[in-house]
């Protein structure tokens, strides 16, 4: 599977991409960049070593029982934001409730971060599923006779 | 007339990108290709969108330098976390500044919004946090200028709402085209191709071996 | 090029001219991305090696990101990068490798209902952009309502410099949620239609 | 406090269900779990609905943020109607479905499938109650991507649930974009997505861009709701769904795009909105050619469950030709045929369901004799198909007539009396295919004697429950009617001028 060049570059660019997602995931806030595209990033960087070093071993490393998991929790992390601020006494998603005597919206910045979490390890454990679903189909023979 | 084509031109293209993804979607039968067409089609309307939300002038809408300290220093000065938010995109600033596509577009002083309002008009100072109120001000031009004078801003910004409209598009976009894909790979292993014809003559055929049972 | 020039100034009346040549730039930028644009949509229509199609695809995304890029959508462009050019180019090509690399030739004579589709709407459109607001234009209520007012409430209300990010988890949070729902179904889509078990990637092929 | 939160809980109730759902350990447990989620939901929409009905239509910001900058939800008369029911059809379906989807795919994929369910109803929930433009498009892109995947499920009994769930999914998907558009150019002359907002800022304006605009978004929906000619879609997927997706969806899925359509033409366009006209005699000329030909196509079909699906193609003609009537008794009419064609079609599907459970065919041939061997099933059948025709003391008798007399009370480019013959002709083409079922079931003798497979209560209770339903909204409808008119009052009353009410 894969050439001796594409597998070094690979492994050399796994660990950036990996920073990378979690800079673009933490720094949202600031510039472009959030959540959604940090999973993104973080999935292709699994999927690129799946492409190079074989499913097999990028399953070992995230088996695929984890990923629903990850999407579940994802979505009850970002709706849970909304709920507690709920219970707290404020409308679905106010996060001015998380902090309510801050004067510089301690609260809102906590919420976003929360929710941009939550958005993050949906998307990355939904691309990383979707990927699992067609790579782990085996490809049949086709006719191209047209 | 030049000037009509010319603040124009642009949707035109846009359109007529957006037409020939709707093409491939009606009159190509392979399923893949009818979906990629179908996503030549929703990038395109997300094209039409950013278009819509382009300012003359403007500047991507992320708050450039301390201006957001300068204008609401009092409230929370000497804040800690503040002054990081300050320094953090105090970088960004530089950035977005070097970048070559935003010489040139990103200075349009507040004299000049301010020249464009009607002579009458009073630029009395909204009340902090009456969002309704400001909302429902009366000339919209107003409210640029306003904003501009709460916070001291000297940067024209291109509009967020579509951006974020499209944010959510996109991912909608790349969830359709997923379930497309899968849909796609059943019907393939399920009827051996995936060419709209041949997948009607067989169902074709299997609705009339049914009628003979 | 002239004609640019006039427009830039027309736009930005009373500008030094250092002013009009970058508006003109951006607008030479903007006409040759659209350019390219259309004519990658093009050649997508007639080729029928669905390889080729799927790059030009993801062609067509990394120029929209440009594009993007050009009209201060900084943060539509790094997603459009991101997913259209990269994630959906990859689902497409996993996709192609499992169902057929070439399109078969296409019925001549069926192209006339999507031609009049095509055109009907296409029509509607133009007809429309008779009575748009000129592009760019501050003072079209697209730009001066609901949008100016989040660059004006931003700083008080949320305090993020990052004025999409507060309008996405936010203002428009709501949205938001609805877009993580909409990612999870789309991966449990996949789960359900081409897993083999619920709690597997789906190893080895058929149910 | 809760209590202030109601409009939006029954919408997250079971959007926050659907990932526990997946969560859960095992199969029953989660069949259960989304039954007593649609149920809570069901209360929760039935106490908004008495609210909304005593204290007027509500409000409540997500977020904390207040219109235009947030997202607000709106919750009218007619929302809470249509609430109430799609939430009621889950909780009664989702019993039905622990016992059907286990003979229909494979036993891994069950948990996954409850969640899936909850997401669609979460969806369509959220269409309904937001106030939001562009939320409208998130929820409706949310039930209709979990839709594709359920009716996808089929694929186990028949594979031509997956060419149905892929032309679903192209179409839907271009309806989606062209509502995307509608939207994208109304956005680019009100600066708002707010729908009162987009009122308000559309107020007297009738230029190319709204009426583009508005053209895109009708067509959009229209997809959706498969209006006639835009109805491809729908037979397939009906037909080849599992039997619960198909009960559940039939009696909800189009019922609240007739609702999204209603809200775009009165809440944000209105009636001042001269443009208006032109859709309505559209909806009209499709309406009537819709109810005709669809039911003409029925007759001719082999296919139970195929006859059902292009009698709910005609029966979407009949509520189009109530809004198209543009008055209050013609929306009334409208909502209360969606209310009744609801449960009436519920109760059909889950009846072609228990015979497909136990015989393991829709032909009309495993029909034969079917009196005999499943009375209890037939009894529900029957029910439901004479409400279909429209004979007095069912449902569908109080639906049509509530709607001629809409018709004579409204002026309409169509001479009235026109009409009415059109609606009675199509009640005589249902009579045609209803009674060819009938007449299969109960007259004809059974290939063989062998006995079938009992049909479980979980199925049989709320199959039974929709057709009492039926029965009794057939002869005690008075309180549906009131409710429904003070509905269309409320929607109507929304848009600008409120002129042309009889």
């Amino acid at each position: 599977m894969g050439h001796l060049i594409l597998r070094v570059t690979i492994k050399t660019l796994f660990a950036p991409i990996i920073l990378f997602a979690l800079y673009v995931q933490f720094h949202g806030d600031y510039g472009p960049g959030g959540g959604f595209q940090a999973g993104v990033i973080l999935a292709s960087a699994f999927i690129l070593h799946a492409l190079g070093f074989g499913l097999d071993r990028c399953q070992r490393v995230i088996p695929p029982s984890w990923l629903p998991v990850g999407m579940a929790l994802g979505v009850l992390i970002y709706a849970g934001t909304g709920v507690y601020t709920l219970l707290f006494g404020g409308n679905f998603l106010d996060y001015d409730v998380i902090q309510p005597d801050s004067h510089h919206h301690a609260g809102q910045h906590i919420g976003i971060i929360a929710v941009e979490l939550g958005v993050g390890l949906a998307v990355a454990a939904t691309m990383l599923q979707i990927y699992y679903a067609f790579a782990g189909r085996e490809p049949e023979p086709m006719d191209d006779s047209w | 007339m030049i000037e009509f084509i010319l603040a124009r031109y642009n949707y035109w293209i846009v359109i007529a990108l957006m037409m020939t993804g709707l093409y491939i979607v009606f009159s190509r039968g392979n399923l893949v290709k009818t979906l990629i067409g179908l996503n030549l089609f929703q990038t395109s309307v997300f094209i039409f969108y950013i278009t819509m939300g382009k300012v003359f002038g403007g500047t991507a809408p992320i708050l450039l330098g301390g201006h957001a300290e300068e204008g609401h220093g009092e409230e929370h000065g000497g804040d800690h976390a503040e002054s990081t938010h300050g320094t953090a995109y105090g970088e960004h600033e530089d950035s977005y500044a070097s970048d070559p596509l935003h010489e040139g577009g990103a200075v349009n002083t507040i004299e000049e919004t301010h020249a464009e309002l009607s002579p009458g008009e009073s630029l009395h100072t909204a009340p902090e946090g009456a969002v309704n109120e400001l909302a429902r001000a009366e000339t919209p031009a107003g409210d640029v200028a306003k904003a501009a004078l709460d916070h001291g801003t000297e940067i024209l910004y291109s509009n967020p709402l579509p951006h974020v409209l499209i944010l959510t598009a996109i991912v909608v976009g790349v969830a359709t085209t997923a379930v497309g894909l899968s849909l796609a790979v059943r019907i393939r292993e399920a009827y051996g191709t995936v060419e709209e014809d041949r997948l009607e003559a067989i169902d074709n055929q299997d609705d009339r071996a049914e009628v003979l049972v | 090029m002239s004609m640019i020039l006039f427009f830039a100034a027309a736009a930005s009346d009373a500008e030094p001219m250092m002013e009009v040549t970058g508006q003109a730039a951006s607008v030479a930028i903007e006409i040759l991305i659209l350019t390219l644009l259309v004519a990658t949509a093009v050649s997508m229509i007639r080729m029928r090696q669905l390889f080729g199609v799927a790059m030009l695809s993801g062609i067509y995304s990394l120029l929209s990101a440009a594009f993007f890029v050009a009209l201060d959508a900084v943060d539509v462009a790094f997603t459009e990068a991101a997913v259209g050019a990269g994630v959906s180019t990859v689902l497409v090509l996993s996709g192609i490798a499992l169902t057929a690399k070439r399109e078969m030739p296409v019925d001549r004579r069926r192209q006339l209902l999507p031609l009049l589709i095509v055109f009907v709407t296409g029509g509607a459109l133009v007809y429309s952009t008779i009575d748009m607001p000129a592009f760019g234009d501050p003072q079209a209520p697209a730009n001066a309502y609901v949008g100016a007012e989040y660059i004006a409430q931003t700083p008080q209300d949320v305090e993020v410099p990052n004025i999409v990010t507060a309008v996405l988890a936010s203002y428009r949070g709501f949205d938001t949620l609805g877009e993580t729902v909409v990612v999870f179904t789309a991966g449990l889509a996949c789960l359900l239609l081409l897993g083999t078990t619920l709690r597997g990637g789906g190893k080895g092929g058929r149910d | 406090m809760l209590l202030d939160d109601l409009p939006v809980l029954p919408v997250i109730l079971p959007l926050i269900a659907a990932p526990v759902c997946l969560l859960l350990p095992n199969n029953k447990l989660s069949g259960s779990f989304a039954t007593v989620v649609a149920w809570g939901a069901f209360i929760l929409s039935v106490m908004l609905l008495q609210q909304i009905a005593t204290g007027g239509a509500a409000e409540y910001a997500l977020g904390g943020w207040a219109s235009p900058l947030g997202i607000v939800y709106r919750i009218d008369l007619a929302g809470a109607i249509v609430m109430s029911l799609v939430s009621l059809m889950a909780a009664v379906t989702l019993p039905y479905a622990i016992e059907s989807i286990r003979a229909e795919i494979n036993g891994y994929q069950i948990s996954a499938f409850f969640a899936m369910f909850l997401i669609c109803f979460a969806g369509l929930m959220g269409v309904v109650a937001t106030g939001d433009a562009f939320n409208v498009f998130v929820f409706l892109e949310i039930s209709s991507l979990s839709t594709y995947t359920l009716v996808a499920l089929g694929a186990k009994r028949d594979r031509r649930a997956l060419t149905a769930a892929f032309t679903y999914l192209v179409l839907g998907t271009i309806g989606a974009t062209f509502f995307v558009i509608g939207l994208g150019l109304l956005y680019q002359v009100t600066g708002t997505l707010n729908m009162l907002d987009i009122n308000e800022q559309m107020q007297g304006q009738d230029n190319k861009v709204v009426r583009a605009g508005y053209a895109f978004i009708v067509t959009g929906i229209a997809l959706k709701l498969a209006m006639f000619p835009l109805h491809r879609w729908l037979p397939d997927a009906y037909t080849y769904a599992p039997s619960a997706v198909t009960a559940f969806l039939a009696s909800t899925s189009t019922k609240v795009a007739i609702y999204a359509m209603l809200r775009f033409l009165f809440t944000v366009f209105g009636f001042s909105f001269g443009f208006a006209d032109v859709a309505f005699t559209f909806f009209l000329i499709l309406g009537l050619i819709g109810m005709f030909y669809a039911s003409t196509v029925a007759i001719f079909r082999e296919d139970v469950k195929m006859i059902l699906a292009y009698s709910s193609v005609a029966q979407i003609g009949y509520m189009l030709l109530g809004i198209s009537f543009a008055t209050v008794d013609g929306v009334g009419a409208a909502l209360v045929h969606v209310v009744q064609h609801a449960v009436m079609k519920s109760a059909l599907f889950m009846a072609v369901g228990a015979v497909f459970f136990a015989v393991g065919s829709h032909r009309l041939s495993a029909y034969k004799g079917l009196a005999k061997k499943m009375p209890i099933t037939t009894a529900a059948f029957l029910i439901g198909g004479l409400s279909l025709i429209g004979v007095p003391l069912t449902g569908g008798f109080i639906s049509k007539w509530v709607l001629i007399q809409a018709a004579f009370g409204s002026v309409q480019p169509v001479p009235t009396l026109l009409i009415v013959l059109m609606i009675v002709a199509s009640s005589l083409l249902a009579v045609a295919y209803v009674g060819r079922i009938a007449w299969t079931m109960l007259l004809e003798d059974p290939d063989n004697n062998a006995p079938v497979k009992a049909v479980p209560l979980g199925m049989t209770i709320p199959m039974l429950l929709m057709a009492g339903l039926t029965l009794y909204l057939g002869i005690d409808a008075g309180g549906l009617i009131e409710l429904c008119r003070a509905a269309a009052e409320s929607l109507l009353g929304t848009g600008l001028g409120f002129g042309s009410a009889s």
